[in-house]
């Protein structure tokens, strides 16, 4: 088995565990963290997918490496939206995590 | 001559790599937590520089070697702040355990 | 693959770290167990050959995220939540964990049928990439072939700040973002910006030049200026800027309009949006690039601080 | 096809650029500046929608344009159809039509700039601006980025006046459309990894039927269901609909949720045209008939009537996707000459109109009453003449009664059931539209029926906004005028598939 299948495995399993994660941890943090980790693994199979294109002299296909640093600034814009979500939710309804929690608990639900 | 330079690198790198275990085994196993960052700090600071050392052996280009000690003394300062900042929340009673 | 024992053991840590991010019982703990995980794809993308997206993922993915993510968990923990939040039943983890194996399982086996050889645009990149006057394909392909996407992208991070600010009290609307961190000369976090960030900006400045010829570029030199700007803010020197403030308005549109503008001067120049004539295509994708530098260290910087939280007047 | 940008083409650019620089053009004066440049951007961009939709009509040929003259797979390309012209004019026209109902409730104060409208003015021209991305998109990820643009421009107008409920509803719309995002991302990286293109029309020549082409689809039509919020997905949707300011629901209920049902046609038809398996079509239109039922059957229970035109939108999201079992591998020719994908694609801009009505109307009536409780609506129609009867006028389009474009949309999807030999969707059809009269006609009977105190109407509602909302309702109406045979329009553009991949 080569390194690149290898690192193809182990993004399956980074999305596979963000997957889990987002089902299962009811706090909204964790979900976003969760999301980091599915998106970690969808990075990581482009990146797999660039280093088998690897041609004419380059390391690596450059377009799908582009498209990676496309998408992990967006992945930490929807982070940062969604953390600032999380923390007026935390001030409006003070200290209680269940009411921050309402609008996290839906897509675990969802998806039953 | 690279034989010997080789075996100076790998002399100073598992030097450096026994220094980043032992502080590791400290943060596992000191009871506190200004003792663990004493261990932490020492230790990986000392390990830094044996590797970083250890690869100054390899460097082909001078500005490589620059690179390298830069990245030496940026590890050393970021270090060597946050074992501050830990250790004066610890003492304003911020941080337990 | 001499360095496939390398390899194994990164990956093995890195599933390892990732899956403790599920794991552990305390947000924080999870999120350093991230960052970490962040720091180890780093050096994954060293092994796939993508020395660009290496330091993207070590600046962006995993410093500049997980920075985010710290400081809200301090402030979610800070506010003293009881980690009350009902667990999900046994079976949902069952029924979880069984999908989520059926998930993984799936496409670790369509990584094997991938075709080979892969197709791939390696070739025609680089042909291309004279026509472009850029020695680094990624480069090429961000700022020229695909140069719509990077405008688009970049006009998503100022809607994900619009949406930011947009979680502002009304009161304090044109107000300072985050709390106000007090200036304090003594502390350490001071003496290590005023050391720190001079060279911090030099460096984010040589990563983005570097970054027509050699890895590097405008997204990750933005996120270490906008790194030592956060160092600054958080170390007291400079306060965050009001958000109704006409310069940082400037900042912050700067780069998407120049990119829009200079995307239309494409239009009379080389027949098409976003064309460079050949002999200024260096010239005009530096032009786009320099306030797109800023802009985006800019967003990027106010997204970590957060929506107005203190008005204007005192 | 001609591999070149075609005359017009820069149209599609002007489209997606327009509303960008307007949002620049608005941060940058800020104030009541931000409102002049959406009133300024609003008419050009129509008139740009406009202009593509005639260069389609005349031509009879797709706009194509090549972005900085790169072609795919290694450049961006944007593609406008039949299909993506009637979406870019219903957008366009449905976005005038809120502006001008919202500048009484956004409007800036003199002096000092204010939070809500400048984000309402310039997060309306982002979202226009994401939709024009969608409908011109050839590139799957270029098409990422746009889906994600939409996002981020519609997540904030829910939480727009910052009560904590709108807010929790703004982070559970947030949450599953990021993992819409990233699931169709997956599979985009699926498709670039088997193929080598993210170009839609060298995929639909390259792609084949094998495991990496059914997962990647598979994966970005889930995506995608998240995002359009079809049963079992529609949770999120109500109280973000629900929540948000009633412009802002109009445009989110009758625009944004259309945005990833257009996507899943693009996959469908154009990258794997012919591959989808009927029973995967069943599927859909199996989610589809359940949405219909249950959303109705919600609706009816609800006690406000913000609410009840929410989970009325769960239900006619349902009917969009009778479209897949109806229109796919038909017995009669292409799927794009059947009934089905004529009356689908009506029903998604009928319902865009009838529903953006509703919602304003809606907020009309909430705005007066000082309520939105359906029980307390009596005298509401005697106070709100214009604003009842248009809301009237959307519901029949709901209800699928003529004249209106829900009544031929439905009509449609009824004939196709009936010509396919799927009889089975011809009682969730009908049931659904009458589901539809009974929740219409419950909140018109409330209306229409005698207070028992006298009503005390807690604002005045001017003239000209109930008259902007009946103008949007008769549109809806106006739809019902179209011919009722498979369209011409519809089908521009679509030669290229059949010719390049259907088996």
């Amino acid at each position: 088995m080569s390194a690149v299948t290898l690192y193809g495995f182990c993004s399956a399993a980074l999305v596979g565990l963000g997957l889990y994660g987002l089902i299962v941890r009811p706090e909204p943090l964790r979900k976003v963290l969760a999301f980091n980790l599915i998106g970690g693994g969808v990075f990581l199979l482009l990146g797999v997918v660039a280093r088998r294109g690897a041609s004419a002299g380059l390391g690596g296909d450059p377009v799908p490496q582009a498209l990676v640093i496309t998408g992990l600034v967006v992945a930490f814009a929807s982070t940062a939206l969604a953390v600032a979500l999380v923390l007026r939710l935390l001030r409006d309804t003070g200290e209680t995590v269940p009411a921050s929690d309402a609008g996290g608990e839906a897509p675990a639900d969802g998806r039953k | 001559m690279s034989l010997a330079l080789d075996a100076l690198t790998i002399g100073a790198v598992c030097a450096g790599a026994f220094f980043f275990m032992a502080g590791t085994v400290g943060l596992l196993r000191f009871p506190d937590t200004l003792s663990r960052l004493h261990a932490l700090t020492k230790a990986d600071n000392l390990g830094l520089g044996l590797i970083v050392l250890g690869l100054l052996f390899q460097a082909e280009a001078p500005f490589l070697a620059l690179k390298l000690v830069g990245v030496w003394l940026l590890g050393l300062l970021a270090g060597a702040t946050v074992a501050q900042l830990i250790a004066q929340a610890v003492q304003r009673g911020r941080l337990h355990e | 693959m001499d360095h496939l024992v390398f390899d194994i053991v990164l990956a093995a840590l890195i599933v390892g770290v990732a899956a403790w991010t599920n794991v552990a019982r305390d947000t924080l703990a999870a999120v350093i167990a991230f960052v970490a995980c962040g720091l180890l794809l780093a050096l994954v993308w060293v092994r796939l050959v993508a020395p660009d997206v290496a330091l993207t993922e070590a600046a962006l993915g995993s410093g500049l995220t997980g920075g985010l993510l710290l400081g809200a968990s301090l402030r979610v923990r800070r506010t003293g939540t009881p980690a009350a939040a009902e667990q999900p039943s046994t079976s949902l983890r069952v029924a979880a964990a069984g999908m989520c194996i059926a998930v993984t399982a799936g496409l670790a086996g369509i990584v094997l049928l991938l075709p080979e050889p892969a197709p791939t645009l390696a070739a025609s990149a680089l042909a291309n990439m004279a026509a472009t006057g850029l020695g680094n394909p990624v480069t090429a392909v961000l700022m020229a072939y695909r140069a719509i996407d990077t405008l688009l992208e970049v006009v998503v991070l100022l809607f994900a700040l619009l949406g930011v600010w947009s979680l502002a009290p009304d009161r304090v609307w044109g107000g300072f973002p985050g709390p106000r961190h007090r200036p304090d000369p003594d502390k350490p976090l001071a003496f290590v910006a005023q050391l720190l960030v001079p060279v911090g900006i030099l460096v984010g400045i040589h990563i983005f030049w570097i970054g027509s010829v050699a890895p590097g570029g405008e997204f990750q030199g933005a996120t270490i200026l906008a790194a030592m700007w956060i160092l600054t803010m958080l170390a007291g020197l400079v306060g965050a800027p009001a958000v109704s403030r006409r310069w940082l308005r400037f900042l912050l549109v700067g780069g998407p309009a120049v990119f829009v503008a200079i995307g239309l001067v494409g239009f009379a120049a080389a027949g098409a949006f976003l064309a460079y004539p050949k002999d200024y295509a260096k010239l005009m994708i530096l032009s786009i690039e320099v306030p797109l530098t800023l802009s985006i260290a800019g967003m990027l910087a106010l997204l970590v601080a957060g929506p107005p939280e203190r008005t204007l007047q005192r | 096809m001609a591999n070149t940008t075609t005359a017009g083409g820069f149209l599609l650019v002007v489209a997606i650029v327009l509303p960008v620089a307007g949002v620049l053009v608005s941060l940058l004066l800020g104030g009541r500046r931000a409102e002049r440049v959406a009133f300024v951007v609003m008419p050009a961009g129509l008139g740009v929608a406009l202009a593509i939709a005639t260069r389609i009509w005349r031509t009879h040929d797709v706009l194509q344009y090549f972005v900085g003259g790169w072609m795919p797979p290694l450049g961006v390309g944007f593609r406008a159809d039949g299909l993506s012209a009637v979406m870019i004019v219903a957008s366009a026209l449905l976005v005038c039509g809120i502006g001008l109902f919202a500048r009484a409730q956004f409007k800036t104060p003199p002096g000092s700039e204010t939070r809500a409208p400048l984000m309402f003015w310039t997060l309306l021209l982002a979202i226009w601006a994401a939709l024009n991305t969608v409908f011109v998109g050839s590139d799957l990820f270029n098409l990422y980025v746009g889906l994600e643009l939409l996002t981020f421009a519609a997540v904030p107008l829910v939480s727009l006046d910052g009560r904590p409920e709108t807010v929790a509803a703004a982070l559970r719309y947030l949450l599953f459309a990021l993992l819409g995002s990233l699931l169709y991302l997956l599979g985009a990286v699926l498709l670039y990894g088997a193929y080598g293109t993210l170009d839609i029309a060298l995929l639909c020549r390259r792609i084949h039927a094998e495991p990496a082409a059914w997962a990647a689809i598979s994966l970005m039509t889930a995506g995608l269901l998240a995002k359009a919020a079809l049963y079992p997905f529609h949770l999120w949707l109500p109280p973000a609909h629900a929540g948000a300011p009633a412009p802002a629901s109009a445009i989110l209920s009758g625009l944004v949720v259309k945005a990833p049902f257009f996507l899943i046609i693009r996959l469908w038809f154009d990258v794997m045209p012919g591959m989808p398996e009927r029973a995967a079509a069943q599927v859909l239109g199996i989610l589809g008939a359940a949405a219909i039922v249950f959303g109705s059957i919600v609706a009816l229970r609800q006690a406000r009537l913000k609410l009840l035109i929410a989970y009325s939108t769960v239900a006619q999201i349902g009917y969009l996707f009778l479209l897949f079992p109806l229109a796919i591998r038909p017995e009669t020719g292409h799927p794009w000459g059947t009934a089905a994908w004529t009356g689908g694609i009506l029903q998604a801009v009928s319902h865009a109109f009838a529903k953006a009505a509703m919602f304003m109307a809606a907020g009309l009536i909430a705005e007066a009453l000082g309520h939105d409780r359906i029980a307390g609506l009596a005298g509401a129609g005697r106070a709100l003449p214009i604003t009842v009867f248009a809301f009237a006028l959307g519901g029949l389009s709901l209800m699928g009664l003529p004249p209106s474009g829900g009544f031929i949309a439905k009509a449609m999807l009824l004939t196709a059931a009936v010509a396919e030999g799927q009889w089975w969707w011809a009682p969730v059809i009908l049931a659904g539209g009458l589901l539809a009269g009974g929740y219409v006609f419950l909140v018109l009977a409330r209306a229409m029926g005698e207070p028992i105190e006298p009503l005390r109407l807690s604002a005045e509602v001017s003239r000209g906004r109930q008259a902007v909302v009946a103008a949007v309702a008769l549109c809806a109406v106006l739809l019902g005028f179209v011919p009722l045979h498979p369209s011409d329009f519809l089908q521009i553009g679509r030669s290229v598939a059949a010719t390049a991949g259907t088996r």
